[in-house]
């Protein structure tokens, strides 16, 4: 069988439509996806654009090991994430996941476990930009 | 021994650049490493905590660190 | 507020950027999307394409109703419900739900809560054609 | 009273077509309009269940019809 995996790393517009092509699959009872959008205030505070940094090769392989816990815990059919880098707009899309398993509660489930070790384990930097400043967010207690 | 690491996020701003230098006692440890990190660069201390990467994975702190491995410091990240 | 409720029930191809454009929202902390496509096989037996058939006025109804309750009890920002009508082919997209929420968990389960209780409450009817005939899903015990 | 009622999926195969016309006793309730159709159509009876909307709301068995109410035969829905 064709690996139904797909984890890009880029610098250029993300594309919806591209995550769920690559997951679609006859059997597949269901696609959950997951869009996260670079949002306009922190703790009320506004922001004006972020950035983000990759240690690239190494968050890859970090992608790639939540896509294979996926694939062998939720029978997963295909799994695709895209995660950008760079500079990023209010409203422009930071990450797409998309999961596709024959039982959409499966799907659910896999796409959330996906979102939430992300945020836990690849090496990625988030930093937001004030009118006052700029953060690394996460990065102090 | 004398090694080379390198830094993204804000270890980058604290080391004052993507690459520092350490120098190592022989079979030093990651926490060992994250000790002479933390005594040249007192800022570490403000994070929620840091990690040490080795060869593109993360390493228990009781890791050996042998010449040629490629050390990255991995402050809390944030993607998504 | 303007009202961030987007319920459609159209025999056009569905498009997940309609949904995901209409859902997003600057205070948004996620977008948790389902897309339900047509399956080629339905308990072994090769399907050749669907039909949906709809009374329409009161789906629009119950699917607003879900989308009511979902912008009450997870505080949503926006929810998109897009239901296909007519003749589908294997692969079209029968239906989208897009759900924007402050906070990633909600979306999700919001997101869940919406295909689940369509599924049961929102009058729509599928008729699966086979090589040899066709039959209402879920009509017989 | 004579009332219409309308039919979708495989309520329209039932009945053979989109509308039915159907005699009930005045005051007649949901519950009574399920008992003539499962008389007139016996396979009604085959189906795993079917609901009676009224407005195009759905309506508990013991809700009374009246005049100009708009009945509709849901059998189980698919959708999704």
């Amino acid at each position: 069988m064709q690996e139904k995996i797909d984890i890009q790393i880029s610098d250029q517009e993300l594309i919806i439509d591209s995550c769920y092509s690559f997951v679609q699959h006859e059997g597949a009872g269901g696609n959950a996806l997951f869009v996260g959008s670079v949002r306009s205030q922190t703790s009320g505070k506004k922001v004006i654009k972020l950035e983000f940094e990759a240690f690239e090769s190494m968050a890859r392989k970090e992608l790639r090991k939540i896509a294979e816990a996926i694939m062998d815990k939720w029978q997963a059919l295909g799994i695709s994430i895209h995660h950008r880098t760079g500079t990023l707009a209010i409203g422009e899309i930071a990450v797409i996941i998309a999961v596709s398993a024959p039982h959409r509660d499966a799907a659910f489930e896999a796409c959330q476990y996906a979102i939430d070790t992300l945020k836990v384990t690849v090496p990625i930097w988030k930093r937001e930009y004030f009118d006052d400043g700029a953060i690394w967010v996460a990065a102090h207690p | 021994m004398r090694v080379k690491i390198r830094a993204f996020g804000i270890a980058k701003e604290i080391v004052g650049g993507p690459v520092s230098q350490l120098d190592l006692k022989d079979k030093a440890t990651i926490s060992e490493v994250k000790d002479v990190l933390s005594l040249k660069y007192p800022d570490f201390s403000t994070l929620k905590k840091f990690s040490i990467a080795v060869n593109e994975s993360y390493q228990d702190d009781d890791y050996v660190v042998t010449e040629g491995d490629e050390l990255v410091i991995i402050p809390p990240v944030s993607g998504g």
